[in-house]
């Protein structure tokens, strides 16, 4: 087992601040890469940036495994009055991954971003796309419900033109786009809703704050609407189904780039979110939380789960067919926040973690296969593996772990969820999550099988190995996922520990 | 005397409302508009006093001098079909807009 | 226990939403796209009406520098660009819509009954840490205006995320609108003179004042209503003003595009290098209280800041002084940039399907 | 600040509103857009020369007398010329005034109001 | 009638919010979607202030304690009502929700103006902004033009 603590160094002085660093720096990065001249030196800003935000998030991980949680008073002044960040594991965790993805998706993008955006815009793009990073790490960070809502907002309005900006090679981008925004902004909004209601009913805007005066007040029927709302609107975000409309459309069509980023980390921020307001903010036995999550979460869940996998089955366009895999593992998660208690839990959000990076190598190594070709069918891809044997044995590993063989993270995520769903008694969700492993193992089959063995068509395009530089960050996390698998410490840990935490904060 | 004054003016207001919702065209919805935002412009002016803190009047005065904008983007909007002209160019009217 | 005032302002209050009602009612009925422009401004000239009536002097600010000069600016351009004028309709499309929204609607008002009533100075929002804001500004800040004091310093990370936001927009355009290399040139002007004497003269006149109200607002913002956000809007009206009556080319002549944006840009670092310098400085992250350090306390001479004793004062004025710099900049580039984005494309023909 | 020009300040503010409800009665029912801006352009100045000398006399002198003058010169300056502009551009679009006996002058429009060119050149 | 006197605000801002959300999912054209979401965000912020009032209250921009003006105010209300809920001598209206929707105000534009481009773009590609065209057009041609923008 390798420690967190040999993997780095840095001063106290920084760790200290490591948090709101891991925020700022990247909005400091976004300014300079709008600023700078050409895309080359835009790359290279974002790089730099990206790895230092890498780096600041692995020492807030580090300072959390230490302590229990790290809260940082922004602006010298206490909650509830100020806004704090609030760093627990399973934030320190998403923060790590989102960090580290955004790392590598930057180095990729040197590549390929040439492909699919014109030159002048890569400074405006690399811009963007490092403001979307510091919205994420903000909202996994932060204790604040409003603050959160902003720092969704940051990582959303970039992403909306960012998306839109794949118009240039397919224009369905655009209407995918705009249709992303129009369901985006009700759901922040009726995020926004929902805070107010509970502002309205506790008088604060602090999460932990809020979860202990809401449970000093009882539940009423504003605070029941507000949770409502508050869910619905990041159900919106989190592609929960049936909300999810928004979701294919938008990772279909948007640059390779945007949707490694959106489908690895942003849905992942949203549940997590949810996650929290479902079992910090929202006391232990509340009839909100409780009948939410056994009548209505649940079986949307299990619905989301069969239904969208079985139309990644029926797919022809890969890139849908992996973003109705995504909608589907979204069920998969919520299933797990389904089974409840400390188990189901830390199960789940080890899923998360699990899922962003498989997509995160799917996505990579897909986007790297499309920089020569316009592929978008599945048979387009038909005997890539002989032309470009690294990038598909990188799309490999990330398949494997989706379908959860054994050695992966998939794998143990997929145990870990239908063992605690087996503990807690939950059978018919136990079956609904083997049934979707078994609908996983068509669907994915199937593009495998279609990339392997299968013939080319006469006269298509031949695709050719991805650039090293691509290769590299898609089986670096490729490893990072078989890793986690047969050593899972780092992020079981943490994810433990942040149940527990969610858990724990209740008083 | 203050208070009947402001719902005066609220109750002038609903009358501009009417003539904005009812039309019949553009013209009279802008000249709505655009008597909305002078009555608006009074209004904060009158709450300020109103409520007894006269210093709101900040407001007013800026919504004075913005409120102009918008009036001059829409008739640029109808007499030229564009919001880039130059105001001595020619009208939309003597040219083709369309830049294909 | 029942205030004497509340019977106007409730009133006032009741006319004006249903004033508001009416105006989103018609709205949705209306089948000309302008039409519904237009009473779009008209609700937000009721709603910065309806906010001075709750005591919201900074958010009808806001709604009135956003609702005239932003909003419909933005709507207008695109609507040229879109060139959709009358909207069809098919009310078979509208059942489900309308059953969905009663649905949620019935919901929220049974759940909203449950809140605390109109004008409660007893309810929890009201009574907690909004009133704890009212009370510890005085001594934390040293500000007047307790709603800047909360927006640029207690919360001031969220302003930050705010003036990101508008970043974001600039960028969002930008990748969106800016014409690069192979936009359509703006239309070269024939030159009529003596046409629109008058707009010209005035608005020679108002330009100026605009700006200099601009920077009334912007540096007032801590005594009275107004602040970075609305100071900035109010300049870039001027600039937008200057656009439409003098032409989009000689106003880009004088602000180019890139140039807004490296400006919108500045703005965010500003921000963001306050909080690190903050940082530097020994405290946390936008903690204005470390920004007037001992150094620089010596280098200025005694006597000009005022009163010693209120030393902490002193670093708040700074950070709110510059981050509102800041939330200038981004602001007031980005609304220009987006009037440019919008007003600088000229409307062409799609590539596929009917043309326009 | 004596209680006679409070008094004569409120008077004014309350002739202001009267004023301005005239007006907007003049938009509603006046037959096509040029009386009607005619009507809400008059009553609007004028209206907010009542209101805001009203509040001059109401308020202490100094900064807020200074600021109603500004807001008063603003709306002089303003009003004038978008109504102005407005009609200028109501008439280059052809939409025709009615003049005399509510007899067309100019146009083929019937009615008061023509529909107007919308959005398309 | 207590009862209307206490809830007008929200059942307003209630029926207003859905309005935006109606216009939002009734239109198919893409800007008067973007009206509504307009609509529908700024009701959001009528929500918030609503919950702010304070009956008797003013602007939260602090008099100075025992001048002429704060003395102005509290003559208006009665002596106990002040001391119980006033500070320093006034009550003042509660300025957290105004702050948090001054940002939400500034979201709004800034998604107004980015969704507005986005139509804008559509509409260059696409040649139409009503939805059902556009769906139409997405499923006969499959790969759009180069209109690399």
């Amino acid at each position: 087992m390798i420690g967190l603590e040999t993997l780095y160094v840095a001063p106290a002085s920084l760790v200290a601040h490591a948090p709101i660093l891991a925020i700022v720096i990247p909005l400091l990065g976004a300014c300079a890469a709008g600023l700078s001249p050409g895309g080359r030196s835009a790359w290279m800003i974002c790089v730099a940036t990206a790895v230092f935000t890498a780096w600041m998030s692995l020492a807030t991980a580090c300072e959390v495994m230490r302590q229990d949680a790290v809260v940082y008073v922004l602006g010298g002044f206490q909650p509830p009055l100020g806004i704090t960040l609030r760093v627990d594991a399973i934030g320190a965790l998403l923060g790590l991954l989102i960090s580290v993805v955004g790392l590598l998706a930057a180095v990729v993008s040197g590549h390929s971003l040439v492909a699919e955006i014109r030159k002048e815009k890569h400074s405006l793009f690399l811009s963007g796309f490092l403001l979307c990073q510091a919205g994420l790490i903000g909202i996994v960070y932060t204790g604040d419900a409003f603050n959160a809502f902003v720092c969704l907002e940051i990582s959303s309005i970039g992403t909306y033109a960012l998306v839109a900006s794949g118009g240039a090679s397919d224009r369905r981008a655009l209407p995918a786009a705009f249709n992303y925004l129009i369901l985006g902004t009700i759901g922040a909004t009726f995020y926004v809703i929902g805070i107010g209601f509970i502002y309205g009913a506790t008088g604060t805007l602090n999460m932990v704050d809020m979860a202990a005066r809401l449970a000093a007040h009882g539940q009423s029927a504003p605070v029941h609407a507000g949770f409502a709302f508050i869910m619905v609107g990041l159900g919106i975000k989190a592609a929960m189904f049936p909300l999810h409309g928004w979701l294919p459309g938008a990772y279909a069509y948007a640059p390779s780039l945007i949707t490694l980023l959106l489908a690895a980390t942003a849905t992942k921020t949203a549940i997590y979110l949810m996650a929290r307001f479902l079992f910090e903010v929202f006391p232990d036995g509340a009839a909100a939380s409780e009948v939410f999550l056994t009548w209505i979460l649940g079986p949307l869940a299990a619905a989301g789960l069969i239904v969208c996998s079985l139309q990644a089955i029926f797919e022809q366009d890969i890139r849908r067919a992996l973003a109705f895999s995504s909608v589907a593992q979204v069920g998969f998660i919520l299933l797990g926040f389904a089974v409840g208690g400390d188990q189901g839990l830390s199960a789940s959000l080890f899923f998360v973690v699990a899922h962003g990076l498989i997509k995160g190598v799917l996505f990579m190594a897909l986007g790297g296969l499309t920089i020569g070709i316009r592929a978008r069918r599945i048979v387009d891809f038909a005997g890539i593996g002989r032309d470009a044997p690294w990038t598909v044995l990188a799309f490999s590993v990330g398949a494997a772990s989706l379908v959860g063989t054994p050695l992966t993270m998939g794998f143990l995520a997929k145990w870990q969820m239908i063992e605690a769903a087996l503990a807690g008694e939950r059978y018919w969700i136990a079956a609904v999550m083997v049934a979707g492993s078994a609908l996983t193992l068509l669907y994915v089959g199937r593009i495998l099988e279609v990339m392997m063995f299968r013939e080319p068509a006469p006269g298509a395009p031949r695709a050719k190995e991805a650039p090293a530089g691509v290769i590299l960050p898609a089986l670096v996390l490729g490893g990072i996922s078989i890793w986690f698998g047969v050593d899972s410490s780092l992020p079981g840990q943490l994810s433990v520990a942040g149940a527990a935490g969610l858990f724990g904060v209740r008083p | 005397m203050l208070a009947g004054a402001a719902l005066g003016l609220v109750a002038a207001m609903g009358l501009m409302i009417v003539r904005a919702v009812m039309g019949p065209s553009h013209y009279d919805r802008i000249l709505a508009a655009n008597s909305m935002g002078t009555k608006t412009v009074l209004f904060i002016a009158l709450i300020g006093f109103l409520f007894g803190r006269p210093a709101f009047l900040d407001v007013a005065i800026v919504y004075a001098l913005i409120n102009f904008v918008a009036t001059i983007a829409l008739m640029k909007f109808f007499r030229y079909q564009s919001l880039s002209q130059n105001l001595t160019g020619q009208e939309a009217a003597d040219e083709t807009t369309e830049h294909v | 226990m029942t205030p004497a005032v509340p019977d106007v302002s409730f009133v006032l209050n009741v006319s004006l939403l249903v004033m508001l009602l009416a105006v989103a009612v018609a709205i949705a009925v209306t089948r000309s796209l302008l039409a519904a422009i237009l009473l779009l401004s008209v609700y937000s000239f009721l709603g910065a009406a309806w906010l001075m009536v709750m005591d919201a002097a900074d958010v009808a600010f806001t709604e009135a520098v956003v609702g005239a000069g932003v909003s419909t600016l933005v709507l207008l351009g695109a609507l040229l660009l879109t060139r959709g004028e009358t909207i069809k309709t098919d009310w078979k499309q509208q059942i489900g819509p309308l059953a969905l929204v009663l649905a949620v609607g019935g919901l929220l008002i049974y759940a909203a009954a449950g809140l605390p009533g109109y004008g409660d100075p007893a309810s929890p929002a009201n009574s907690y840490v909004g009133r704890a804001y009212l009370q510890a500004t005085y001594n934390d800040i040293g500000a007047p205006n307790v709603v800047t004091a909360v927006l640029a310093s207690y919360r001031g990370f969220d302003t930050l995320g705010e003036t990101t936001v508008i970043f974001a927009a600039c960028i969002g355009v930008a990748l969106m609108l800016d014409p690069g290399s192979s936009g359509a040139p703006a239309q070269a002007s024939r030159i009529r003179p003596g046409q629109h004497i008058v707009l010209k003269v005035i608005s020679k006149l108002l330009i100026p004042l605009i700006i200099l109200f601009a920077f009334y607002v912007q540096f007032h913002g801590d005594l009275g209503a107004g602040g970075g956000f609305q100071a900035g809007v109010t300049l870039a009206v001027a600039v937008i003003l200057h656009a439409l009556v003098f032409g989009l080319d000689e106003t880009t002549r004088a602000f180019p595009p890139h140039l807004m944006r490296a400006i919108s840009s500045g703005g965010v670092m500003v921000y963001s290098a306050v909080g690190v310098v903050c940082i530097l400085n020994g405290g946390g992250f936008l903690d204005y209280d470390f920004l007037f350090t001992p150094q620089l306390e010596a280098a200025i001479p005694p006597g000009l800041l005022g009163d010693p004793d209120s030393k902490h004062h002193w670093g708040q004025h700074f950070g709110i002084l510059l981050i509102e710099l800041g939330v200038l900049l981004t602001v007031s580039s980005t609304m220009v940039s987006i009037f440019f984005g919008f007003a600088g494309r000229a409307p062409r023909a799609a590539s596929v399907g009917q043309g326009g | 600040m004596s209680e006679p020009v409070q008094m004569i300040g409120g008077a004014l503010i309350l002739l202001g509103a009267i004023w301005s409800i005239m007006g907007a009665v003049g938009v509603l029912r006046f037959p096509d857009v040029y009386t009607r801006i005619h009507a809400a352009s008059l009553t609007d100045t004028g209206a907010a020369t009542l209101m805001l000398f009203g509040m001059g006399l109401m308020g202490e002198a100094g900064m807020v007398t200074l600021k109603l003058f500004f807001v008063w010169a603003f709306i002089m300056l303003t009003t004038p010329t978008s109504a102005n502009a407005l009609a200028n551009a109501a008439f280059g679009s052809g939409h025709s005034p009615r003049i005399g006996n509510f007899q067309i002058v100019r146009g083929k429009n019937g009615g008061g109001s023509a529909p107007d060119r919308g959005a398309r050149a | 009638m207590s009862w209307f006197i206490a809830n007008f605000n929200y059942i307003v801002v209630v029926i207003l919010m859905m309005t935006g959300l109606f216009i939002i999912f009734s239109s198919a054209n893409l800007i008067r979607r973007m009206i509504g979401l307009a609509l529908f965000q700024s009701s959001t912020g009528l929500f918030y202030i609503s919950l702010s009032k304070v009956s008797g209250g003013t602007a939260a921009i602090v008099v100075p304690p025992d001048s002429a003006e704060a003395r102005a105010l509290a003559a208006q209300l009665d002596p106990a009502y002040v001391a119980a809920f006033g500070v320093k001598g006034v009550v003042y209206a509660n300025p957290l929700p105004h702050v948090l929707i001054l940002t939400a105000i500034v979201v709004g534009v800034a998604t107004l103006a980015v969704g507005l481009a986005i139509a804008v773009r559509v509409r260059e590609a696409y040649g139409t902004v009503e939805a059902p065209e556009i769906d139409d057009l997405g499923r006969s041609v499959t790969e759009g033009p180069e209109n690399g923008r």
